[in-house]
């Protein structure tokens, strides 16, 4: 299949499509313009609703109702945005819908900068909404991942019933490279929850509100229950070499891309090096860390960012101190130089 | 003897938690009234706002779901985006529609998406034990005004049955109140009319009801009926604003 | 093989679409290439710029802080990323707009005064496309014959115009600037 | 002439019902509800026109009107 | 002094009134609304502004307003109102405002219910908001802390120019207990920055923004710097026996009242047990657990939620196969016979 | 020869980001002017949105705050609250004003707030490279209304100034446009009556400018203004609907 | 010594007031005292209940799973708590609104018609009062005295309201109800 | 009579000067600014009345006006 060069915004909304996404709902914002305008094209083309919401929370809310009628639903904007989204994405993974939601971050915190960043992981992983919710996290680190995990997507929402999000960042988005526009074959996942009118059958909700004494804390329960499900089978991870490293440097999305130039330039002068680049970021891949049990190991990990995905592998590495971190906010990205420096420095 | 007034179908039979008196409970029955009149039960879906009306899904035997405090109307976009055929309704209360999710309502109307919405207008925040509303007449006292709602400070009480009826998007934007029977059967035929709007592909279309929450207006249900008529209708004129 | 070029001016000057074509170029050639682009309230005023990295091998970064080419269109894109390129590097300078062109000692310079020419040529729009002219003089990381093709795909079914870069590409790549 | 059937379990004691109803044939009783409410029953039965005045303002659906 | 009996939300807004604050801005959300009234109430007293906003977000806005221009100003809401808010605290913090949040958390995820959870851990601790910024999270377990540590954050906010937020729940908020209104001698914190017209000095700005090339980063990294003055100076943190003790409880806020009852039984039982109740949540105590180098040590985390501050500790203890976890979310409250049950299970 | 024009004291003398022909420009030019003349640059804090005018500081010599995208009604609304005397006003763009942040427009609006907001309708999102407004034109071609703003799926566009003339919290409300001298003359009438309402206590004061966006309207300058005069102003009048 | 003490019924009965009560009298008596309402949507309509807790050690919750006393003032609520009542345990059912009191035969269970005796004594609103009558009759947590402050608290300067509620407590402290 | 000051690292070309000048004072120049602009500049000096049209209009307040 040729190769096609589409900036990453694109090349999400057309994944997008092609999985069968038909509604998609957004508002403005930079570094994510060129997917929304995208969409604005494309669901021309394909008979498919695209809609210019008046603000964030509105855009997420249409999803809501949108997924709720059983469609394909997508929204995406960029950190502040997001910020805005999280009562929504709340009530979502609360309601149990499926959704797709994109955030390709940029510098904060506030108005910040318009740079890439990755100082989203914590929003994303941890729940920037209230309540015991999770998101499955998605961070692809090329175009062509763009692609396939924002096709992925799709069906781990509708499997899961779950909102998912792709965390990309402005380098990603804004960046052209070759990609394959690979056919999708989504799952065609049954939805027998979906409200289209109470004909021929009894009348159906969707809520998140439980008052029933013990109500919410069962539904709570189910839904750990589910995630522990999404635990055991979607953890995505890619690794280098881990088994015989010493060093193991750990990034994703952009920083992953240096990160795997900065591990090949340590092999080749000689130093013991690999990598774990987490694909789900949500179920984090921590049998990875734990089943390398090696004491002398050391972890490096890089991020665009002040240090947030670092407190998730000083959990898993079964010990901190054998941690390090290396990155900076606001617009910074590692230089592969650099990182090969940080890796010379723990041997 | 024939029944000549009983439930009807979408009603199901079964306690409500509102208060003694509260209008909630007759704006539902005309609400399910006129979808059964219209026969359009199997294919309506409702939004539940966040207010006293939170748990309309125990009340009304259709397809219902819920949204966050003062999203219904985007919600509802979503939702008729995906089956235009369905009939799609939002009910919400001042808070909920004119406070914090008034952004949401004008958009909606601007758009002119083919919804209708059930507006209880009831000068309170019921749910939430009584506070200012955007509705909330000056110099009513609520816990949030302990002196009376202040003019100075929060301005009047806002029209939007008018305001809306500015907005080209709006085919048809009407007031009422269910303060005694004659009323009630005008709310009836308003609330018809709004959903027929919709049938017929028309455009946004919104009834303001005036509604009683003795509760909070600290007066029986009986006075609460009269203060609609007297005070009420006052500051918010009944009528039609746009059709 | 791996070759940074940044292509800079101020917005309007087309170096956006420089970059476009020439990463284009390099993958209708083969190679693994990115393409990022600066934007944002950036562009708006101030100076553009676009960041080509074709290679052999797999790019980690589409973003060069010590590119081997830098197609600078005006005065404050000369002197911001003039200083950047990298040792021995390749600076192609639009004259028309470049009073004081950027002095290091350590790079090839190659002056053109891509402006009045494309000016000459009866559209001021393609000064761009002489740039890139200049551009494959010096260095043959991408063919002609590709950066065509990758020009029709960018901007399709404007013959007219089409002509008129055929020929503005060509008027680059005959000048002598040195 | 009409009749009217309260439910007692439905009836919150709000009494619009014998606000609006022309005839006066409801009162409240003395009778409680499972809630501890005391509900409103029909008195002067005989004088019920079915006119569903009551029923139509009923909060509750409480009031079910025959003729 | 004598003790008076209030509900909690109230001894927030004496503490707040005591403290200084003369600006409340806030949206009423069930279980924090005696809050809101009393603020209406006490304002109008003492000549303070109280404003019932239009939403949280404007809320949270309206605070940022009145930082600005040198007033100490508070808003209050609880868990999906908190949610509402992230992009405004996200801003407060990139523009070094300072500024009193209170969210007296509900069950969630959505809509929930208004039972008492401590469910918004992550959020509040880790950035439920976009970027790089803390905030200081104070936990009152009781009446008399719920004033105190109010109290404590607003001089916190002024003297770091952060906005500190108090994570209480509906718990703490509805019940009464006695409490001791001891008068507040608040810090007079100058504040050279504030907005107030350019009058005989150079005009200033407050802004999040930086677009210069490096300056988001450099921004970011004194926001870090002021991170660490913080943790250095700020951590506070209760313990009880915990160098003797076998089993260490970790809990907060309410889920802390509960566990040091059990720890008593526990101790009556001969059980050697001990615990470690962190009032800031950020910066954490992570000291105490690295101060506790002795293997055989276990901890029980009671939290009422999945499992959130447990994260912390499995990262602070040096080894996560040492600590478990008690907890529901949805309203549950532990029993305190049944933390005791857990402590046993652990020896 | 005497200086008869020249940069008013409140206007940095510094190159602005903004494209060529850029209405913000002048905008911000008549605001310095008016403050200068009125005298109140020492006590007045600006307000800056997040849009094109978003570096807004840099351009003013005045003390100037950041506001969220569509919030500075309500930050202007926090900073009254502490000293009234201060003059406050914002400068908005019709994405941040009309779109995400209407619901704090209507209700500082409907409040009354003693403010003023400087509200740029170029009928576009400038800064994020030409999307929809909720002021864009049935028919304009936007980088999200690729065939056109589609009337039928987003309805007309909204009339600010007319609307927010009907709450009674507003002083003074406004439409004039940068389109040619006599009109960029009448706009700083309006700006200075507006802030001059402030001054005087009256409460919400807003004027609505018809402003070029040359680069996404796809327009040379010049053509961006005569667009103003013959399409623009068609659908947007100009008048004093408030005062 | 520690009292777990319900009160429940219907929105307007008052039941939070006999919280609010029993724990101010709770703490002028120099005990640790907690009150506990519902809330929320619960309150409409459905039942309320508070819970107050006096103890003369620290309190861990103010929630009760298993209280000591149940002042029981509507047939629902009668149910929804009664059966969590601790063994030993005492429940005050007001048998005005409640027809088939709630069988075990491990509790103390007193029965008075507190809302007819309210209604006879001319002020249906201070049947919560004849229940904390019943209460310390029952047991003397609390002193009548104690009770009586703490009323004046809650509810200061009505005068008449105050007397017939002093009344009132009389009353339910005097009633046979066995 | 008047005069005009054209500040040409101020002006962005956009030319709006030109088209408002009654007396067609004003002209593109073919000298370009630090951006490469092609600035304004007045060509028919002694035109000019001083009317201050073009600086009213300038977006870029890079004209000082004289009389
Ligand atoms: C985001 C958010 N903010 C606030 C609340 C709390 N809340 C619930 S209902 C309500 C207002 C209820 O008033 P209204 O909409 O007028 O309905 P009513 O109860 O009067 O029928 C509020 C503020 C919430 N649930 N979510
Ligand atoms: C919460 C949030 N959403 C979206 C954006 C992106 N954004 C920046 S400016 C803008 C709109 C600009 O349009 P307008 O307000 O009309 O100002 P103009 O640029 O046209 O002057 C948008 C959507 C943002 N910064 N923050
Ligand atoms: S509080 Fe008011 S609106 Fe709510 S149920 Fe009671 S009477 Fe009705
Ligand atoms: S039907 Fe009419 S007459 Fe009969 S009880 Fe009802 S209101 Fe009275
Ligand atoms: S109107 Fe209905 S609820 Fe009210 S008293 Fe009559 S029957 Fe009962
Ligand atoms: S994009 Fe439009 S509004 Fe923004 S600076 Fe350029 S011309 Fe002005
Ligand atoms: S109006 Fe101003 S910026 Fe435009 S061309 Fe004239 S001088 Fe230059
Ligand atoms: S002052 Fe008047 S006459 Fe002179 S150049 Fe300007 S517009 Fe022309
Ligand atoms: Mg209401
Ligand atoms: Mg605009």
């Amino acid at each position: 299949m040729s190769k096609i060069l589409m900036c990453g915004n694109e090349v999400i909304g057309e994944a997008a499509v092609q999985a069968g996404c038909r509604h998609y709902f957004g508002y403005p914002i930079t570094p994510q313009n060129e997917l929304t305008a995208y969409m604005a094209r494309r669901m021309e083309e394909v008979g498919g609703v695209f809609l210019q919401s008046e603000s964030e929370l509105a855009a997420i809310n249409m999803v809501l109702g949108a997924s709720a009628c059983g469609a394909r639903a997508m929204t995406s904007s960029s950190s502040p945005g997001i910020s805005l989204k999280q009562e929504g994405i709340s009530y979502i993974a609360g309601m149990e819908l499926p959704a797709v939601v994109v955030n390709v971050m940029r510098g904060g915190p506030g108005l910040g900068n318009i740079a890439p960043s990755q100082s989203d992981y914590f929003q994303a992983v941890k729940g920037g909404g209230h309540g015991d919710y999770r998101l499955i996290v998605l961070a692809p680190s090329c175009s062509q991942e763009l692609y396939d995990l924002t096709a992925l997507a799709f069906d781990l929402a509708d499997t899961y019933r779950n909102p998912v999000m792709i965390l990309a960042d402005g380098m990603l988005g804004q960046m052209m490279e070759p990609v394959t526009l690979k056919k999708i074959n989504s799952k065609r996942v049954k939805k027998p929850w979906v409200l289209t009118g109470a004909k021929n059958r009894p009348a159906r909700m969707l809520r998140s509100l439980f008052l029933e004494a013990g109500a919410l804390e069962k539904h709570n329960e189910k839904l750990q229950e589910k995630y522990r499900r999404i635990k055991a089978k979607e953890v995505r991870c890619e690794t280098y070499n881990i088994s015989r490293a010493e060093v193991i440097v750990v990034a994703y999305g952009s920083s992953a891309r240096l990160t795997k130039a900065a591990v090949k330039m340590a092999e080749e002068r000689g130093i013991k090096a690999g990598y774990i680049k987490p694909i789900t970021l949500w179920p984090f891949p921590e049998e990875v860390f734990i089943n390398e049990k090696d004491k002398d190991k050391r972890y490096l990990v890089v991020e665009m960012n002040e240090g947030q995905m670092v407190e998730d592998v000083e959990r898993c590495a079964g010990d901190r101190k054998r941690v390090s971190f290396y990155g900076h906010a606001g617009g910074w990205i590692p230089q592969v130089e650099d990182i090969f420096k940080r890796i010379k420095k723990l041997v | 003897m024939k029944k000549v007034f009983g439930r009807t179908r979408t009603l199901r039979d079964t306690h409500t938690h509102y208060c003694p008196g509260c209008g909630h409970g007759i704006a539902h029955r005309l609400v399910a009234e006129v979808i059964d009149e219209l026969g359009i039960r199997e294919r309506t879906i409702g939004i539940a706002p966040v207010g006293c009306a939170v748990l309309a899904y125990y009340y009304w035997d259709l397809d219902i779901c819920e949204a966050p405090h003062g999203r219904p109307p985007a919600v509802a976009t979503g939702m008729k985006s995906v089956n235009p055929k369905n009939i799609v309704f939002t009910y919400q209360g001042d808070g909920d529609l004119a406070a914090i999710g008034f952004n949401e309502t004008i958009h909606a109307a601007n758009r002119g998406e083919n919804i209708t919405v059930i507006f209880i207008n009831n000068a309170i925040y019921g749910m939430t034990g009584g506070q200012m509303a955007p509705t909330t007449l000056c110099g009513q006292v609520t816990a949030t005004t302990p002196s009376g709602r202040n003019a100075e400070r929060y301005g009047q009480p806002i029209h939007v049955a008018e305001l809306l009826g500015h907005l080209p998007g709006v085919t048809f934007s009407s007031r009422v109140a269910l303060s005694d029977i004659p009323n009630i059967m005008k709310t009836k035929q308003a609330i018809k009319k709004a959903f027929q709007a919709q049938m017929d592909g028309k455009g946004f279309s919104i009834v303001e009801v005036l509604s009683p929450c003795p509760t909070y207006w600290r007066k029986t249900p009986v006075e609460a009926l009269k203060f609609i008529k007297k005070d009420m209708t006052k500051i918010f004129p009944l009528g039609v604003f746009k059709e | 093989m791996r070759e940074e070029i940044i292509a800079a001016g101020f917005g309007g000057q087309g170096v956006m679409l420089i970059g476009k074509i020439l990463a284009y170029a390099g993958m209708l050639e083969g190679k693994q290439v990115t393409y990022f682009p600066s934007y944002g309230a950036e562009v708006r005023g101030g100076t553009a710029n676009s960041t080509t990295i074709i290679s052999t091998a797999e790019i980690p970064t589409p973003i060069s802080s010590h590119p081997d080419v830098l197609l600078a269109m005006n005065s404050p894109s000369c002197k911001k990323f003039g200083s950047r390129l990298k040792k021995g590097g390749l600076l192609i300078a639009n004259t028309s707009l470049i009073e004081d062109v950027f002095k290091r000692s350590d790079l090839t310079i190659m002056k053109i005064p891509a402006t009045s020419l494309a000016h000459d040529l009866g559209n001021k729009r393609s000064a761009n496309m002489i740039m890139i002219g200049a551009y494959l003089k010096y260095k043959a990381i991408v063919s002609l014959k590709s950066v065509e093709k990758a020009f029709s795909i960018f901007l399709p079914g404007k013959k007219d115009f089409w002509d008129i870069n055929k020929k503005a590409l060509r008027l680059g790549m005959e000048y002598e600037g040195r | 002439m009409g009749k009217v059937v309260i439910n007692p379990a439905r009836c919150k004691g709000c009494k619009l019902c014998i606000e609006v109803c022309p005839r006066n044939v409801l009162v409240p009783s003395s009778k409680n509800n499972h809630l501890g409410i005391y509900v409103v029953e029909p008195k002067k039965v005989g004088e019920c026109t079915g006119c569903s005045r009551c029923a139509m303002i009923c909060p509750d659906v409480a009031i079910e009107v025959y003729r």
